[in-house]
């Protein structure tokens, strides 16, 4: 079955409604794009330091996803999480300080561009073990199952994620017990240099949810209309009780790994393919075809995304960095400057 | 089953932990306890027997084998604003489950910059003694002492059994619990009111004058055994008892060294890098004008635990092994 | 498809050795029972110490698949191995020496019940973390993969096992790399005290496991003809290159999960059920229907089971214990008694 | 690419590791690499970059991100004969396989009475220093230095770097690499002969009168840098280096702390139960009139690692942090 197939498609109450909507999928994809891109110029100025892991390409599953999720319902994220942080609302501002290493940081500079948080907005985070999230969004599910609370839990991971213990355990646990939990697993065809081919002795991988008994399917990650329906479905059926679900989104991430990576990996021609799908390209051509996206708009897109990324940059250039006095504030919840745990 | 808190009676160190279960659940409906085992069968050793009964399967949550699993669904349960009690079985599980230990539930509230609390609490069973082999006998203590982030307490008495587990529900942090093996069947007085027991400070278990024993959990009973068959030689020796063993009460310690002049810290793990080097370094370091003796550790032998019961005898601290060393110090 | 159609019968030369097979199977299951037997005697005389799990009601599993392997194969297993290590050929004076802690025990007596060991018969344990030998046995395998031995590891685990994530990330290794292993999943309903359907979200294992792309099926464990086709089945597959083979094997432990175990969550007529199937009195009601077993022989082979147990014990009892003195002999290689590593 | 054996010439240490690596499949059949992006990828820092093309994929192994199985496989695959050399990429990961290490392959030999030696050599990247935060920057070399069975070896030069691996896989035992990440990108000169580096014993990398300065892998460099800095005030400095963390060659640090009479231990893990203490608590235990001043340490701050500068170079041991331990001994 085609993805697009699969999914079903919202039922919005007039045309230009939804060509609203689709403006801000647009709006949401370009934001995470040239933040993004602004990323790589600060990483080379070395303004930004440490491990940092590019979303471009695969905007359309942060973006999709998170049109499902309202503020109640949490999010668990990986290392490769700006795309994820920006959907789910926390400003750009916020966002960047943290890669700056500023106390005004959504982490208060002591994550990093893998450890982006924000209580506020039910973001848990941005983990850099391979896997390491799932069990935790298992735990945030539990809470709401034990409590009979309709929030959804998002968990995203990657294909090589699914080959860690952590994910197995995690998929028993949450179809044994029903847990209102969401699985996003971005199949991006790679684990850091090694193809899903190479990794997987099975390489659908909604096939092989499908067996812990939980609701499991396939859909196309370079369309944001297409993630955000199979997400909304997703979605409805945990809140309605039906237990946790497994959406595999197939998509591609169109940089390195990480910026150390030289992605030796992988052929030129095969990315290419790739790019052809872009999801912001391919939500733009839809968008224009039906005539709901002129230049100007256009422009105007662009420019409101870059204002926000200068301003997230020239505020993360002038936030303080933490004194080294207090480092050892937050080991533990009573540890002060003086003392750690 | 199990002691009231209304007089004193006698009462098994299994038991009083039970009690301490019971009264969390009784006390607070964000409390549950998790882990394989624990409804149906009653736990691995009988802990939570009858548990089941009073407060249902959904929060006496028997679990599949999962270890990185459930205790991750522990720390995201208390992110959510939940108390999780997560039992895993014994702390040789716990290996499979130390990634969550220590890169999340130690790690979260720092890397978050303070906004994310986790207020779990994990208790495991430690130790050997009971011919469990290698894989079963592991005192592994002195490794998760090592985390920030985390308090670990180690109950050697029925009162810290009765009593460590309401504060350690308090903490807004991480605690891990470490329950002997040896000690369950321990059966004493306990005195009436069920007391919250100090999770900061270390105790004198028995006050001397020329040699301080400083030990911990299932190590107690020896110690303060041997400083019994010290007194009979006239040898008057204090033995403290860590309790917590992060963030370490090091003054306790020192302060009693600073009477005696001379330690021995006993310690079932293995000798290299365990709890002790740290205590012995500690006294060393901070006490060296102090000692009339170079610090004496007995440990546990550096291999795998044989099954062989005389093996295993002399692969642990005994209490022989810690006169031996307490003379070592004062001759 | 019931598990006597899936399996295929062999095509011995005659009904004699039909039969007189039939008796070999009878035999070392008998062996392993009355093995038992006294195990539980002894451990009441406290002569055998620390944690003993029984396999009595299993012994088809152990005596089917062992039937399948050569002596060149490899085995690796749990702490529930008695019968494992008997059906391997470890003789009974090995392992009885072994649970009383003598140096003439197969693993002199450092192991006990729980790690029985004989390197020279490819027993490679005796396994008491629940998974913990899983990922040991894809390396066995490995070895013989990459050298091109047509050699089976076969790698004995229970349902349980099945929930942690070692087994999981074994299962795809091994499909994806080929490997020659056979994985034996001992499903006898319940992980400790927790049934099958409290602890797996999906209770049929083979299905679970076929979605690896590994060939996969279930067998009835209580029938050690079928126990025993299945595995030469797997065995002949895995000889040929076809990679790894699953096999659940449906069966069911008469005793409590280990001597301190009440077996209070399971109720009489539960067992009831299961004893009814009993394996070797079902392999006796075979024979005796087919004229292939009569008083006189079975009396005969009790006699030669219990001379063997007798003279097990009477020799364990005299076997000498190690003395303190060599400890941390075995730490290392080089480590001697005076020395550890 | 890589130093030739040939004649002494420019290298860096990652290159020198793979030069090891390179001659190791070279001169036996039975070694083969395995680990996460080994083969492809050419290792996540570079290590392996281009052995895949010699040896082919079999024998450079890519594997899925699945710690445990394939750490355990190298177990397996030890105890049938073969040499694997198995990555974890870093010692972070490494806590996936823990079990596997700690409860196979540092004990099936023991637990089989002598009869599975288990010729395994485990390589990984440790420490901090690059800003990667709390989940990428442990040191926990200590942990594993407290098992018995296994071997602990921290190469910190050009020479370790390529001579180490050879004797790892000539021991019939476990032996666990830990490479620093901030060591790979150091360059210098390399000895012409390729010779096998002792693994028994610890390295006196300086010579000094006044204080002994004990440290092992990404911390030597700071701790000469503190060696130079403390000569330039005219205390003179010895700068031991441990090399081998399990077993321990305690001899030559006391050896040195009988010359100099005051220690001071440099150790990037948290202070509390770090190999630091051991070392500490040894000196201190065996040399105890030896001693002038206290053993001091110098170790990384008990707090998970932050991502931002400041914050991370404060929470490590520094060359200015190292000098005052120096100070604080002599004065
Ligand atoms: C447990 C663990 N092993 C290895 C790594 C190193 N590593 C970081 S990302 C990565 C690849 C992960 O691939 P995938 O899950 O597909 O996510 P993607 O990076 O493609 O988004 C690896 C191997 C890690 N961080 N954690
Ligand atoms: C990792 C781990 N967790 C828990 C235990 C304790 N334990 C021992 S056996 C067992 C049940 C295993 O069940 P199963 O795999 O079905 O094997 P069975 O005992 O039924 O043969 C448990 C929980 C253990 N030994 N290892
Ligand atoms: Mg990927
Ligand atoms: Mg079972």
């Amino acid at each position: 079955m085609s993805p697009a197939r699969q999914t079903r498609a919202r039922r919005p109450s007039s045309r230009t409604a939804e060509a609203g909507h689709r403006g801000d999928l647009l709006h949401a994809m370009l934001r995470i794009r040239r933040f993004e891109e602004r990323c790589v110029e600060l990483y080379s100025a070395a303004k930004i330091r440490g491990f940092v892991h590019l979303y471009i390409g695969e905007e359309a599953v942060a973006v999709g996803v998170s049109e499902a999720l309202t503020p109640d319902d949490a999010v668990v994220s990986t290392y490769r999480e700006h795309g994820h942080a920006l959907a789910r609302g926390i400003p750009a501002e916020a966002v960047m300080a943290e890669m700056y290493g500023r106390t005004t940081g959504c982490s208060g500079g002591r994550g990093g561009s893998m450890h982006l948080f924000d209580a506020s907005r039910r973001f848990y985070g941005g983990n850099a073990i391979v896997a390491g999230g799932i069990p935790l969004a298992a735990g945030l599910a539990l809470a709401d199952h034990m409590r009979a609370a309709h929030r959804v839990t998002c968990c995203f991971f990657g294909d090589g994620a699914f080959a860690e213990g952590a994910f197995h355990e995690t998929a028993n646990l949450a179809a044994l017990w029903g847990l209102p939990l969401l699985f996003v697993c971005e199949n991006n065809r790679y684990a850091m240099g090694t193809a899903l081919e190479r990794h997987e002795a099975q390489t659908d991988l909604a096939l092989r949810a499908a067996s812990y008994g939980m609701a499991a399917w396939a859909v196309d990650g370079m369309d944001v209309e297409a993630v955000e329906a199979a997400a909304h479905r997703a979605a409805e059926g945990i809140r309605a009780g039906a237990g946790p679900y497994f959406l595999e989104l197939r998509t591609y991430r169109f940089r390195a790994h990480s910026m150390y990576d030289p992605d030796r990996y992988r052929g030129k021609t095969e990315i290419e393919r790739w790019k052809a799908q872009d999801p912001i390209e391919r939500l733009m051509d839809r968008m224009r075809e039906r005539g709901e996206l002129g230049d100007k708009a256009l422009t105007r897109l662009e420019r409101e995304v870059v204002d926000e990324v200068d301003h997230a940059v020239e505020t993360a250039e002038k936030a303080p960095e933490e004194p080294t006095e207090t480092l050892l504030r937050h080991v533990t919840s009573t540890s002060t400057s003086a003392e750690g745990s | 089953m199990g002691a009231g808190p209304a007089k004193e009676s006698k009462t098994t160190y299994r038991e009083a932990l039970r009690e301490a279960l019971r009264d969390a659940l009784r006390a607070d409906d964000r409390v549950f306890l998790m882990g394989e085992d624990v409804g149906r069968y009653g736990g691995c050793f009988g802990v939570s027997l009858g548990l089941l009964e009073e407060f249902g399967p959904d929060r006496i949550r028997d679990t599949p084998l999962s270890e990185s699993a459930f205790v991750g669904a522990g720390i995201g349960a208390a992110l959510s604003g939940m108390r999780p009690i997560v039992e895993i079985m014994t702390v040789n599980f716990s290996l499979l489950a130390l990634d969550q230990i220590l890169n999340n539930a130690a790690t979260l509230l720092h890397m978050s910059g303070g906004q994310l609390p986790v207020p779990l609490v994990i208790r495991m069973t430690t130790g050997a003694g009971r011919q469990l082999a290698a894989q079963h006998s592991h005192s592994l203590e002195g490794w998760y002492a090592h985390i920030p982030g985390i308090r670990v307490v180690a109950p050697a008495t029925i009162e810290d059994a009765r009593g460590m587990l309401a504060p350690a529900l308090a903490d807004p942090d991480p605690v891990l619990i470490f329950e002997h093996g040896g000690l369950y069947n321990v059966s004493g007085d306990l005195g009436p009111a069920a007391a919250p027991a100090d999770l900061d400070h270390a105790a004198v278990r028995r006050p001397g004058t020329d040699v301080s024993l400083i030990t911990y959990g299932g190590s107690l009973p020896k110690t303060l055994g041997a400083a019994d068959e010290l007194a009979a030689e006239d040898i008057s020796a204090e033995v403290v008892d860590l309790r917590t063993l992060r963030p370490l009460d090091i003054e306790t310690v020192t302060a009693s060294v600073a009477r005696t002049h001379r330690a021995v810290v006993v310690d079932e793990g293995w000798r290299t890098g365990s709890l002790a080097a740290e205590v012995s370094a500690r006294i060393a370091e901070e006490s060296l004008y102090e000692l009339d003796a170079p610090v004496e550790r007995v440990c546990g032998a550096e291999c795998p635990m044989p099954y062989a019961r005389r093996l295993e005898e002399a692969a642990l601290p005994q209490t022989a092994g810690i006169v031996a060393a307490a003379h070592r110090t004062v001759d």
